[in-house]
C-alpha cells in the first residue's frame, strides 16, 4: 500500500518535474528540475526492485551528468534575457501529434500482454538468493563482457570527442612535462657558487637556468596539426 | 560459462581494430609532430589488418550468442572496411589543407568502424545498441570536427540532436520488444514470434519504433531531414565517410533485424517499408533537382539510393537481400569516387562546393571529369556501369515478389533522378567555367581512379560479387 | 515484483517519452534544454526496461538499462561538447539560430 | 540483245553525259548522248520490224532478280511483244529526233547543256523501262523514273521560280496518282500472288468473281484493281482532275515539252491501260469510268485550249485533249485503236512542239501568241511543218490523225452503249474545238500583222538545219504514220500483229466491227474539223474583232475557260493551303505545345515539387524533429489502422 | 565455336574500345593529340569494318538461326550469360553500324575542332554499344548495350552540339531513359518467368497472354521512344538539330533502328499474341506518324529539323511493316530500316556539308547552290530521291514491300501508310528547291565551294550502297529471308495454337480490318506469305 502510494508520488513528481524541465524559462532551473526528475526516477527503480540501478542513477546522473549540464549552462555566457519565451508557433499541431502518439501508446499498453512463451525465452533469470547488485555484477562480467568492453569504447570515444572538440592549447598555458621534469639533473638547474666570506649575494651571482617554454604551444601551425585556436574560422 | 561459449576469436577483427585504434591514439598523443598523416596511414593499416583477419575467422555465435559471424556479416564488414579505408584516404589531404589534420580523426573513424562491425554482427538488441551508439557518437564528433567552422558545428549539433532522438525512439522500441518477448536475443525473438498471430499490438509498435530509429540512420524519408544539412556542413571527408560505411552498416542492421527476428512479421512491416522506400525515392529524386551545393545534392542522392536499397528489403526475400547487398557494394564505390572528385574541387587554397564550380572541368581536367561522369551515369543507373546492376537486382526482387507499384515508381523516379545527374555532367562538359582547380593530390586520384574502375568494370566481375551477396542473403534467411 | 501493474509503469514512461519529444521540438529557447529532453527520453526507456525486467523476473533488462545509462552519459558529454563548440562559433545557442543550412 | 541495247543505250549515254560532262566537254557529251539514242533508235526499230514483219517470237529477256520477299518476286526483265516493241520503236525514234533538235535549240543557252542531254536520255531510258516491263513493279520503276526525269527537265532552268514550281507540281501530282498505283500493285499481289504479267493475265479468269470490301461496300476485286491502276494512269496521262501539272510543264525547255507530250510520260497512262487489257476486260465498270474520264478530259481540255494565248500552253491542252481520245478508245475495249492514236499523236505532237520551239527560237524566246503574227514568210519550213502538224491534229483526211481519230470515234459509236455515246459526243465536240484552236494558233502565230517589237521582228529567222531536219522527219511521220500503220494496228492485220499483247475479251468485237460503221459517222469528225477551221478563219482572219467581242459578251465563260476551269485555284484553296496551314499548326500547336507540353510540363512539375520539397527543409532542428515524430506517428497509425 | 573459329562478334564489338584506349594514351600538345585521335579512330573503325565484312562473307543466309554464336558464363546462377550471335535480321545492322562509323569519323575530320580526342573516343564507344546491341543474344547484355548508347550520345550532342544542345541532350537522355526503364521491368518479369535471359530460350517461351499484354506495353514504352513513334517523337527533331553532323548521322542511321529492331527481336517473336492484339494500335500510331510528321516537316525552316521529321515518318512506315506480321511487311520494314539508315544518314551529311561552310541550317539562308556546287547538288538529289522512295534507289524497295504487307492487313492501312510517297516528296522537293534551286542571290554564297575530295570520299560508299540496294536489293534481302520467314511462321503458329483459340478470335477481329474481311475467296492466298 505504501509502495503503491510511493509509486504515485514518485511518478507524479517525476512527470511534473519533467514537464518543468521542458518548459522552465531559465535553463538553470531546467537542470535543477532534471535532477529532481532523476531522483524520483531512482525512486521508481527502487520500487521495482532495481536498487543498484537506482543508486547508479543518482550517482552518475545527479552526481556527474546533471552537474555537467549545470556547469555548461553556467559556463556558456548566455544572455538569458535574450532567450525568447514560450514555445513554437506550431505548438497546437505538435501537441495534437503528441497526444495522438500518447493515445496510441496508451491503447497499446492498455492491453499489454507478454508473449506466452516469454518466460522460457528469458536470457538472464533473476536469481532468488543473490542480491540485485551481486547478480548484476555476475552477469555483467561474464555473459556481457563483450558489451561491457564496447561500453568502455563508447566512453573512450566520448572522452576523445569531448577533448578534441573543446580542448584548446593556449600559447601562454604552461604544462607540466613529466619526462623533462624527471630528466632534469641537479647540475642543470643549480649552480653552486662559492660565495666569498662577507661578500653580498648579488643577483648576478645567483644564476639559474629557466625551463624553456612548451614546444607545441610555441608553434601553432607546426606541421598542420596544431590545436591552436588561432586559425581564422573559415566561414563560407 | 565456458570457453566455447565465449569463442572470442570470432570477434578478433573487432578486437584487433579497437586495440589498433587505441594504439594509434597513444601514438598520436605521445608523438609530437606530423601526427595526422601517419595516424591516417596507421588507421588504413589497421583497417586492412581487420580485413585480413576477417577472412581468417570462422563462422558462428560468440559471447553467449550476443555476437554472430556469418557470411552476411562478413560481406557487410568487408564493405564497411572498404568504406572506412576510402574515408580515411579521402581525409588526409583535405584535413591537412583545412587545418584539421589531427590524429583523432582516423582514431574516431576506426572507432566508428568498430561500432559498425559490431552492429552488423549483433545477435542481440544490446549488442546492436552499443555498436550503433559507438558508431553514432564517433560520427557526431567527426561531423563537428572542424570545430572552428560554424557550419561544421551546426552539422554536428543537428546530427547529434536528431540522432539522439532517433536512438531514443529505437531504444524505446527495443524495450517494447524485450518486454513482450522476454528476451533480447535475436534467435529467441525469432522463435517467440514464429506465429505472427501471437504478436500483440505493443510488439508491432515496438518494431515500428525500431524501424523508425534505423530509418534515421539510413536517412530514409521521413527520417531523412538531417541528411542535407549534415552532408553540407560536415567536413567533406566526413560527408564522404558518412555516405558510405554507416549506410552499409545501418542497412545491414535493418536487414538483419527485419528478416531475422522480425522475419515472421513480414506481412506487418512490409507495407511500411514500401511506403518509406517510395517516399525516399521520390524525395531523393525531387529534392536534388534544385540544389546548387554539390554536397547537398549528394545528400538527396543518397536518400534516393537508400530508397532503392529499401526495395530489396521490402521484398524480404533472398533475392531482395541479395539486391540490397549488391546495391550497397556498388553504391559505396560510386559515392566515394564522387566525393573524391568533390574533394578535388579546390581553388585558391579553398574548397568550393557549388555545382556551378564544376563548369569547364571537362576541358580543364578531362580525366577527373570523365571519372565524375562515370560516377554520375552510374548513379543514374545507366548500364554497363555498376549502378545499373544495383538497380537491376533490387528491381528483380520487387518483380519476383509481385510488387509492381514499387518497381514502377522506382524506375520512374530513377528517370527523374537521372535528370540531376546528367545536369552535373552537363555543367562539367557543356558550361564554360573558371580556370581549373588546384592540382589534385595523389590520394584523391587513387581513390577516384580506383572507384572509377570498380564502377566502370563492375560488369566483368559481377558474378563473384553477386555470388557472395547470394551466400550472405542465404545465411540471413536460412 | 512491482507494487503496481506493469501498465502503470508503461504509462509513466510513455508520458515521459512524449514530454521528452515535446522538449525537443517545442522549445525555442536553448539547445541545452534539448539535450535534457534527450535525457528524459532515455530515462523513459530505462523505466521501461526496469519495469519489464521486474515483471519478467529477468535481469537482462537491468543490464541493458546500465548500458543505456553509460551511453547516456557519454552522449551527454559529447552533446555538451558540441554545444560548446557551436556556442564558440555562433555566440548563441538559441534553437532558432541553428538554421544556417537549409533548402 | 538488240532489244536490251535499245533500252540501255540511252542510260549509258545519260550517265556518261551527266557524270563526265564537265570533263569531256559539252560537245562530246551531246555527241555521246545522241549516239546512245541513235543506237537505241536503230535497235528499237529493228526489233519492232522483226516483230511486225519478220514474225519474231514474243517473249521476255530476263536480267535477274530485283526484289524478292517470300513469294513476292519482281524481276528485272524486258518484255518483248507487239505493244512493247511499238512503244520502244516510237519512243526511241522520236526521242532521237528531239535530241538532235535540242543541239540547235539549246545552243544559245548560257550554261553547258550536258546536264540537259543527260536528263533527256534518262527520260527516254525510264520510258523504255516502263514499256518493256514484264511486271508491275518494274513498270512502276519506269513510271517513277519518268516522273523524276520530267521533274529534272521541267525544272531545268532552276533559277526560274516558275520552273521550279512547275517541276515540283508535276512530280507531286504524279505522286498522288502513283500512290494509288502502288496500292493497286499491292492489291494485285494480294489477289494474284504475283506481280508478273504472265502470271496475272493467266489467272484473271479465276478471280473474276471475287469481291473486296472497301469504302463500305463489296466490290468485284478486279474492278478495284482497275480503278486503282487507272487513277495512276490518270496522273501520268493528265486526265481531268490530275491534269494540272501538264500545262505548267511547258516551263521546261521546249524539247522537253515535246518529249513529255509526245513520246514519253503522258502516254504511259494509255500504255498502262492497254497493257492491263486482259484485266480490264473483266472490269466493265472501270472501262466505263475510263470512257467518261477520257471524254470529259478531251472536251474540257479542248475548251480551255481555245482561250489560251501561250503557244505552248495551247499545244499542251491539245495533248490533254488527245489523251482523252486515247482513253475513250481504250474504255470501249479498242486498246489497239488507242495505241494507234498514241503513235500518230506522238509524231504530230512532237512536230507541233518542236515547231513551236522553232517559232519561239525565231521570236527570241517569246511564247505569247498575241505578240506574234506575220512571220510565216520568214520561217517557211517551220510554217509548213506546223501546218502539217495541225492538219494531222485536226484529223483532216489522209494525215495521220485522221485515221486514228476516226477509228476512235467509230469504235465509240460502235459499241452502242450509253457510255460509248458519251465518248462519241465528247469526241466529236472536241474534234471541232481542236480544229478551231489549231487554226487559231496557226493564224495568230504566222499570219496577220506583226505584233512583236521591231527589234524582235528584225531578228526573226529560220532555225538551223540541226533543228529543221528532225522537224522534217517528224512531219513525214505525221503525214504517213496513220496511213502506214492503219492496216496492221486496227485494220485487217490487227489480230496477226498484236497477237496476245493486247487482249479483247470474248464479248468484245469492237475492232472487228470498226468497218461496219455508217459512212455518215465515219465522216463526221472530218466535217467537224473543217467546220472548226472555218470558224477559226472567220474569227481571226475575216472578223478579227469578233474574239474580243465574244470574250466581253460571255465574260464569265471566257474567264472560266481562260483560267482553266479554276482547277489550280480550287486545289490551292482546298488542298495546298489547308495542308500548309495544318502543317504549321501541327508543328506549332501539336508538337511544340501539346506533345512537348507533356514532358515540359512534367519537367516543370518536377522542378516545382522539388521547390516544395525543399521548402520543408527549413534548417530548423525543431521542424526536423517534428517531422520525424509525424513520420513515426504516421507509421504507427498506419499500422494500427491497417494491420 | 562458330564458323570462323574465333570470337568474331566480340572482336567487332570491343575492338573500338581498344582503339579508344589507344586514343586515351596519346600524350602531347593538342594538335598532335587531335590528329592522332582522328587517325586512330579512322583506322580502328576501318579495321572493324573489315572484320564485319568477314561476317558478311561467311554468313550463311540459308539458315534462320543465330550464327557466329558465342557464349560465356557471366552470372550463371541466374541464367544470364554473355551471349552473342547474329541472324539474318541483325547481321545487316551490324554492317550498317560499322559502315556508318568510319563515314562519320571522316565527316567529322574538320568539322570537329575542339576536344577531338574525346569526340573520337565517344564515337568509338558508341560503335561498341551499337554493334554489341545488335549482336547480343542475352536480354541483360542487350539492355546494357541498348542503354549504354545513351552515354556517348548524350555527350556527343551536349558537348559538340549547337546552341540549344543542353536542352536537346537532356531531353534525348531523359526521354529515352524513361522509355527504357519500363522495358527493364519487362526484362525482369521475363527473367523471373523464364528463369533465364537467354534470348534463344525466351524466343521459345510461351508467356501467358495477360502477361504478354503488359510486357508488350512495357516494350512499347521503350522502343516507341527509340523509333520514335508518334507522339513520343519530339525529342528527335531537337536532338538532330543540335547534334553535330556525325551525331545526327548515327542517330538517324543506327539509333532509330534500335527501337524497330527491338520490336522485331522481342515484341513480335516473343509476344506473338500481344503483337497481334496491339497491331491496330501500332498501325494507328504509325499512320498518324506518317501523315502528321510529314506535314510538320513541310512547315520546317531548319534543314535538319525537316529531315528529322522525315525520319519519324519513315520509321512510321517501318512499324507498319513490322506489325503487318507477314513476310512482305517485315522484309519491307527491315529493308526500309537499312535504307533509311544509309539515306537519312547521307542526308544529314549533306546538310553538314553546307553547314560546315555557312554555319547555319536555316533554309532561308540558302538558295541557288546548284550553281556553285553541281556535284553536291547531284549527291543531294540522289539521296533526296532515295528518301522519297524513287524506284531504283534503296528507299523504294522497303516502301513497296511494306505497302504490300500492309495491304494484306487492310486497304486503308496500305493507302494511308503510303501517303508518305506524296508528302515526303512534297517536303523534300520543297527543301531542295529552296536550298539548291532558284537564283543565287545571297552574296556570301558566291564563294561557296563544291565537295572536297574528303567529302566525296565520305559520300562515295553511301552512294554506292544506295544504288546497289535499289537496283539489286535481293543481294541484301536474301540475308534475312530465312529469318523473316521463320519469324512469320512462328508468329502464325503461335496464333493458331489451339490452346489459345479464344484469343485468336478476339485478336483476329481486331487485326483483320474491314478491308480484308470480305475477301473470302481471295483468302486462298492468305497463307504464310
Amino acid at each position: 500500500m505504501i509502495a503503491t502510494l510511493a509509486f504515485y508520488v514518485f511518478a507524479a513528481v517525476l512527470l511534473g518535474s519533467a514537464a518543468l524541465v521542458v518548459s522552465a524559462r531559465n535553463p538553470v532551473h531546467s537542470v535543477l528540475f532534471l535532477i529532481l526528475a532523476f531522483f524520483n526516477a531512482a525512486g521508481l527503480f527502487l520500487l521495482a526492485g532495481a536498487e543498484f540501478l537506482a543508486m547508479i542513477l543518482v550517482i552518475v546522473y545527479v552526481g556527474a551528468v546533471a552537474v555537467l549540464f549545470l556547469f555548461v549552462v553556467m559556463m556558456l555566457d548566455i544572455d538569458f534575457a535574450r532567450l525568447r519565451e514560450g514555445i513554437q508557433r506550431y505548438a497546437p499541431v505538435g501537441a495534437t501529434v503528441g497526444v495522438i502518439l500518447l493515445v496510441e501508446l496508451a491503447s497499446v499498453f492498455g492491453g499489454w500482454q507478454l508473449l506466452p512463451q516469454s518466460a522460457a525465452l528469458r536470457g538472464a533469470v533473476a536469481p532468488a538468493a543473490v542480491s540485485n547488485t551481486a547478480a548484476l555484477g555476475d552477469l555483467l562480467y561474464t555473459h556481457n563482457v563483450l558489451l561491457f568492453q564496447i561500453a568502455g569504447l563508447v566512453l573512450l570515444v566520448a572522452m576523445i570527442g569531448a577533448i578534441v572538440l573543446t580542448l584548446r592549447e593556449r600559447k601562454a598555458s604552461r604544462r607540466q612535462s613529466a619526462a623533462r621534469q624527471v630528466a632534469q639533473r641537479v647540475e642543470d638547474t643549480l649552480v653552486l657558487v662559492k660565495v666569498g666570506l662577507g661578500a653580498a649575494v648579488t643577483e648576478a651571482e645567483f644564476q639559474r637556468k629557466l625551463p624553456e617554454p612548451a614546444v607545441a604551444a610555441a608553434e601553432p601551425h607546426g606541421g598542420g596539426h596544431g590545436h591552436g585556436g588561432t586559425h581564422a574560422a573559415e566561414v563560407r | 560459462m565456458n570457453g566455447t561459449l565465449m569463442n572470442w576469436t570470432l570477434a578478433l577483427p573487432e578486437i584487433a581494430l579497437s586495440l589498433s585504434g587505441m594504439a594509434i591514439l597513444l601514438f598520436g598523443v605521445l608523438r609530437k609532430e606530423e601526427r595526422g598523416f601517419l595516424a591516417s596511414m596507421l588507421a588504413i593499416g589497421a583497417l586492412l589488418l581487420a580485413g585480413v583477419l576477417m577472412t581468417a575467422t570462422g563462422a558462428g555465435h560468440a559471447y553467449d550468442g550476443q555476437f554472430v559471424v556469418d557470411p552476411f556479416s562478413v560481406a557487410l564488414k568487408l564493405l564497411i572496411l572498404a568504406g572506412a579505408i576510402l574515408g580515411v584516404a579521402l581525409s588526409v589531404d583535405y584535413n591537412r589543407a583545412e587545418g584539421i589534420g589531427r590524429f583523432e580523426f582516423p582514431v574516431l573513424i576506426v572507432m566508428a568502424t568498430v561500432g559498425m562491425m559490431v552492429m552488423v554482427s549483433a545477435a542481440n538488441l544490446m549488442t546492436l545498441y552499443l555498436g550503433l551508439e559507438l558508431q553514432s557518437l564517433s560520427i557526431y564528433v567527426l561531423a563537428a570536427f572542424a570545430r572552428d567552422n560554424l557550419r561544421s558545428a551546426e552539422a554536428g549539433l543537428k546530427y547529434f540532436v536528431l540522432g539522439a532522438l532517433a536512438s531514443g525512439l529505437l531504444l524505446y522500441g527495443m524495450t517494447l520488444v524485450y518486454g513482450f518477448t522476454g528476451t533480447m536475443d535475436f534467435v529467441g525473438i525469432a522463435t517467440g514470434l514464429a506465429d505472427p498471430a501471437q504478436a500483440s499490438a505493443g510488439l508491432i509498435v515496438g518494431v515500428v519504433f525500431i524501424l523508425a530509429g534505423l530509418a534515421f540512420k539510413v536517412s530514409a524519408v521521413p527520417f531523412h531531414m538531417w541528411t542535407p544539412d549534415v552532408y553540407e556542413g560536415a567536413p567533406t571527408p566526413v560527408t564522404a565517410f558518412l555516405s558510405t560505411a554507416p549506410k552499409v552498416a545501418a542497412m545491414g542492421l535493418l536487414l538483419r533485424l527485419m528478416v531475422g527476428p522480425f522475419g515472421h512479421l513480414l506481412a506487418q512491416w512490409q507495407g511500411l517499408v514500401v511506403l518509406i522506400s517510395i517516399a525516399s525515392m521520390l524525395l531523393g529524386a525531387l529534392g536534388a533537382i534544385g540544389q546548387r551545393n554539390i554536397k547537398r545534392l549528394m545528400a538527396y542522392s543518397s536518400i534516393g539510393h537508400m530508397g532503392y536499397a529499401l526495395i530489396g528489403l521490402a521484398a524480404g526475400t533472398v533475392t531482395g537481400v541479395r539486391g540490397v547487398l549488391v546495391y550497397l557494394a556498388v553504391y559505396i564505390f560510386m559515392s566515394a569516387g564522387a566525393f573524391a572528385v568533390i574533394l578535388a574541387m579546390r581553388r585558391g587554397g579553398r574548397a568550393v562546393e557549388g555545382i556551378a564550380d564544376l563548369a569547364g572541368l571537362g576541358r580543364s581536367d578531362p580525366a577527373l571529369a570523365m571519372l565524375m561522369s562515370v560516377f554520375m551515369f552510374s548513379m543514374a543507373g545507366i548500364p554497363p556501369l555498376s549502378g545499373f546492376f544495383g538497380k537491376l537486382y533490387v528491381f528483380l526482387a520487387a518483380v519476383q515478389s509481385g510488387m509492381w507499384t514499387l518497381a514502377i515508381i522506382g524506375v520512374l523516379t530513377s528517370v527523374v533522378g537521372a535528370f540531376y545527374y546528367v545536369r552535373i555532367i552537363k555543367v562539367m562538359y557543356f558550361d564554360a567555367g573558371e580556370t581549373g582547380f588546384a592540382a589534385r593530390p595523389a590520394t584523391l586520384s587513387i581513390v577516384a581512379a580506383g572507384s572509377g574502375l570498380v564502377t566502370l568494370l563492375f560488369a566483368l566481375f559481377a558474378a563473384p560479387v553477386i555470388a557472395v551477396a547470394e551466400a550472405a542473403a542465404r545465411a540471413l534467411l536460412g | 515484483m512491482l507494487p503496481v501493474s506493469l501498465g502503470h509503469y508503461l504509462a509513466v514512461s510513455a508520458v515521459l517519452l512524449v514530454l521528452g519529444v515535446f522538449g525537443i521540438f517545442l522549445n525555442r529557447k536553448n539547445v541545452i534544454v534539448i539535450l535534457m529532453s534527450i535525457e528524459l527520453i532515455l530515462l523513459a526507456v530505462n523505466l521501461n526496461l526496469v519495469a519489464f525486467s521486474a515483471t519478467l523476473g529477468d535481469l537482462a533488462g537491468q543490464i541493458f538499462a546500465m548500458f543505456v545509462l553509460t551511453v547516456a552519459a557519454a552522449e551527454a558529454a559529447i552533446g555538451l561538447a558540441i554545444v560548446v563548440v557551436y556556442f564558440r562559433n555562433r555566440g548563441s545557442i538559441e534553437v532558432e539560430d541553428v538554421t544556417l543550412m537549409k533548402g | 540483245m538488240i532489244y536490251a541495247a535499245a533500252v540501255f543505250a540511252p542510260i549509258l549515254g545519260s550517265a556518261i553525259a551527266g557524270l563526265l560532262g564537265r570533263a569531256i566537254g559539252d560537245r562530246a557529251a551531246q555527241a555521246v548522248s545522241i549516239l546512245g539514242m541513235v543506237i537505241a533508235a536503230i535497235c528499237g526499230n529493228i526489233a519492232f520490224a522483226e516483230l511486225a514483219w519478220g514474225g519474231a517470237e514474243t517473249g521476255s529477256v530476263d536480267l535477274g532478280t530485283w526484289i524478292s520477299a517470300g513469294p513476292f518476286h519482281a524481276a528485272w526483265a524486258l518484255r518483248y511483244d507487239a505493244l512493247s516493241a511499238v512503244m520502244v520503236a516510237m519512243v526511241t525514234l522520236i526521242s532521237t529526233m528531239i535530241h538532235i533538235y535540242s543541239v540547235g535549240y539549246m545552243g544559245h543557252d548560257e550554261y553547258p547543256t550536258y546536264r540537259f542531254f543527260s536528263y533527256l536520255s534518262l527520260f527516254t531510258f525510264a520510258m523504255l523501262m516502263l514499256v518493256t516491263a514484264d511486271n508491275l513493279v518494274q513498270l512502276f520503276f519506269g513510271w517513277e523514273g519518268v516522273g523524276l526525269a520530267s521533274y529534272l527537265l521541267i525544272g531545268y532552268w532552276y533559277e526560274k521560280p516558275s520552273a521550279c514550281a512547275a517541276a515540283i507540281k508535276a512530280f507531286l501530282v504524279n505522286r498522288v496518282a502513283d500512290l494509288f498505283f502502288a496500292v493497286g500493285i499491292a492489291l494485285v499481289f494480294f489477289v494474284f500472288g504475283s506481280v508478273e504479267f504472265p502470271a496475272i493475265f493467266a489467272a484473271v479468269g479465276q478471280h473474276a468473281g471475287e469481291t473486296y470490301a472497301v469504302l463500305g461496300g463489296s466490290w468485284p476485286v478486279l474492278e478495284v484493281i482497275g480503278v486503282l491502276l487507272f487513277i495512276g494512269a490518270m496522273g501520268k496521262s493528265a486526265q481531268i482532275g490530275l491534269h494540272t501539272w501538264l500545262p505548267d510543264a511547258m516551263e521546261g525547255p521546249t524539247p522537253v515539252s515535246a518529249l513529255i507530250h509526245a513520246a514519253t510520260m503522258v502516254t504511259a497512262g494509255v500504255f498502262l491501260v492497254a497493257r492491263m487489257s486482259p484485266l480490264l476486260e473483266f472490269a466493265p465498270t472501270v472501262k466505263a469510268l475510263i470512257v467518261i474520264v477520257g471524254g470529259s478530259t478531251a472536251l474540257f481540255a479542248a475548251t480551255v485550249g481555245c482561250t489560251q494565248n501561250d503557244i505552248k500552253r495551247v499545244i499542251a491542252y491539245s495533248t490533254c485533249s488527245q489523251l482523252g481520245y486515247m482513253f475513250i478508245a481504250a474504255g470501249v475495249g479498242a486498246y489497239q485503236v488507242s495505241i494507234f492514236h498514241l503513235i500518230t499523236h506522238a509524231f504530230f505532237k512532237a512536230l507541233l512542239f518542236l515547231g513551236a520551239g522553232s517559232v519561239i527560237h525565231a521570236m527570241s524566246g517569246e511564247q505569247d501568241m498575241r505578240q506574234m503574227g506575220g512571220i510565216w514568210k520568214k520561217v517557211p519550213v517551220t510554217y509548213v511543218v506546223m501546218w502539217i502538224g495541225n492538219l494531222a491534229l485536226a484529223g483532216i483526211p489522209f494525215f495521220a490523225g485522221y485515221y486514228s481519230k476516226d477509228a476512235i470515234l467509230e469504235a465509240n459509236f460502235d459499241v452502242g452503249t450509253g457510255v460509248g455515246l458519251y465518248g462519241f459526243v465528247c469526241g466529236v465536240a472536241a474534234a471541232f474545238l481542236t480544229a478551231f484552236y489549231s487554226w487559231r494558233l496557226l493564224i495568230m502565230t504566222f499570219h496577220g500583222k506583226p505584233r512583236a517589237e521591231a527589234g524582235v521582228m528584225a531578228h526573226v529567222h529560220e532555225s538551223p538545219a540541226v533543228m529543221l531536219v528532225p522537224l522534217i522527219v517528224l512531219a513525214i511521220g505525221a503525214v504517213f504514220s496513220g496511213m502506214g500503220f492503219h492496216a496492221q494496228f486496227v485494220g485487217e492485220g490487227w489480230h496477226e500483229f498484236w497477237r496476245s499483247a493486247i487482249v479483247n475479251g470474248p464479248g468484245n468485237h469492237v475492232l472487228a466491227d470498226l468497218e461496219r460503221v455508217p459512212e455518215s459517222i465515219a465522216l463526221l469528225p472530218t466535217v467537224m474539223g473543217v467546220l472548226g477551221i472555218a470558224l477559226a478563219y472567220g474569227m481571226y482572219v475575216a472578223a478579227p474583232s469578233l474574239p474580243g467581242a465574244l470574250a466581253r459578251a460571255f465574260g464569265p465563260i471566257y474567264r472560266f475557260l481562260l483560267n482553266k476551269w479554276y482547277f489550280d485555284e480550287l486545289y490551292d484553296a482546298v488542298l495546298v493551303r489547308p495542308a500548309l496551314a495544318l502543317a504549321r499548326s501541327l508543328w506549332q500547336v501539336g508538337d511544340a505545345t501539346l506533345i512537348d507540353g507533356v514532358p515540359n510540363g512534367l519537367a516543370s512539375l518536377a522542378t516545382d515539387s522539388s521547390a516544395q520539397v525543399v521548402k520543408l527543409q527549413t534548417g530548423s532542428i525543431a521542424i526536423y524533429a517534428f517531422s520525424m515524430l509525424i513520420g513515426l506517428v504516421l507509421l504507427v497509425t498506419i499500422y494500427l489502422l491497417f494491420r | 565455336m562458330n564458323q570462323v573459329g574465333f570470337p568474331l562478334l566480340s572482336l567487332i564489338t570491343f575492338l573500338p574500345l581498344l582503339g579508344g584506349a589507344v586514343i586515351m594514351s596519346v600524350r602531347g600538345d593538342e594538335a598532335t593529340v587531335a590528329q592522332n585521335a582522328r587517325w586512330t579512330a579512322l583506322w580502328t573503325s576501318l579495321i572493324v569494318l573489315g572484320l564485319s565484312l568477314i561476317l558478311w562473307w561467311r554468313f550463311d543466309p540459308a539458315l534462320a538461326g543465330f550464327q557466329f554464336a558465342e557464349s560465356l558464363p557471366w552470372l550463371p546462377e541466374f541464367g544470364v550469360g554473355y551471349r552473342m550471335g547474329v541472324d539474318g535480321i541483325s547481321v545487316l545492322f551490324v554492317l550498317l553500324s560499322t559502315l556508318l562509323t568510319p563515314v562519320c569519323i571522316l565527316a567529322s575530320w574538320e568539322a570537329i575542332t575542339t576536344r577531338v580526342r574525346e569526340f573520337m573516343l565517344a564515337f568509338l564507344v558508341l560503335e561498341t554499344m551499337m554493334v554489341g546491341m545488335f549482336c547480343a543474344l542475352d536480354f541483360v547484355v542487350f539492355y546494357m548495350f541498348f542503354e549504354g548508347v545513351l552515354i556517348p550520345m548524350y555527350l556527343i550532342i551536349g558537348v559538340w552540339g549547337g546552341p540549344r544542345r543542353v536542352y536537346a541532350a537532356i531531353k534525348f537522355f531523359l526521354y529515352t531513359l524513361a522509355g527504357s526503364v519500363l522495358m527493364l521491368l519487362a526484362l525482369l518479369a521475363m527473367w523471373h518467368f523464364a528463369g533465364t535471359t537467354d534470348m534463344t530460350v525466351l524466343l521459345r517461351t510461351a508467356f501467358p497472354q495477360t502477361m504478354q499484354y503488359w510486357l508488350f506495353l512495357a516494350f512499347l514504352a521503350s522502343f516507341a521512344v527509340k523509333v520514335p513513334m508518334w507522339p513520343v517523337h519530339t525529342w528527335l527533331p531537337d536532338a538532330h538539330v543540335e547534334a553535330p553532323t556525325a551525331g545526327s548521322v548515327i542517330l538517324a542511321g543506327v539509333l532509330l533502328k534500335m527501337g524497330a529492331y527491338g520490336f522485331l527481336r522481342f515484341s513480335v517473336p516473343m509476344l506473338p499474341q500481344a503483337s497481334a492484339y496491339f497491331a491496330p494500335l501500332m498501325f494507328t500510331l504509325s499512320v498518324v506518324a506518317v501523315i502528321y510528321t510529314s506535314l510538320v516537316a513541310l512547315a520546317q525552316t531548319d534543314m535538319k529539323k525537316l529531315i528529322a521529321y522525315s525520319s519519324v515518318a519513315h520509321m512510321g512506315v517501318v512499324t507498319v511493316g513490322i506489325f503487318s506480321l507477314n513476310i512482305q511487311g517485315v522484309s519491307g520494314a527491315l529493308f526500309q530500316m537499312l535504307s533509311h539508315g544509309v539515306v537519312s544518314g547521307a542526308l544529314f551529311l549533306c546538310v553538314g556539308v553546307i553547314y560546315d561552310r555557312m554555319h547555319t541550317r536555316e533554309i532561308a539562308r540558302y538558295g541557288g547552290l546548284s550553281d556553285r556546287m553541281p556535284a553536291y547538288a547531284l549527291t543531294f538529289m540522289l539521296f533526296m530521291m532515295a528518301s522519297v522512295g524513287l524506284p531504283g534507289t534503296s528507299g523504294f524497295v522497303g516502301e513497296i514491300l511494306v505497302a504490300i504487307g500492309a495491304l494484306r492487313v487492310n486497304f486503308w492501312l496500305a493507302l494511308l501508310s503510303s501517303t508518305g510517297m506524296i508528302l515526303g516528296a512534297a517536303y523534300m522537293l520543297y527543301l531542295y528547291r529552296r536550298v539548291l534551286f532558284g537564283r543565287l542571290t545571297k552574296p556570301d554564297l558566291r564563294g561557296i565551294l563544291d565537295l572536297s575530295p574528303r567529302e566525296a570520299l565520305v559520300f562515295a560508299p553511301l552512294v554506292v550502297v544506295t544504288l546497289w540496294m535499289g537496283v539489286y536489293p535481293s543481294s541484301f534481302s536474301h540475308f534475312f529471308d530465312a529469318s523473316v520467314a521463320a519469324l512469320v511462321r512462328n508468329q502464325q503458329a503461335a496464333m493458331a495454337a489451339p490452346a489459345r483459340h479464344a484469343l485468336l478470335t478476339m485478336a483476329g477481329e481486331e487485326v483483320v480490318g474491314p478491308g480484308s474481311r470480305a475477301v473470302s475467296a481471295v483468302g486462298s492466298s492468305g497463307d504464310a506469305r
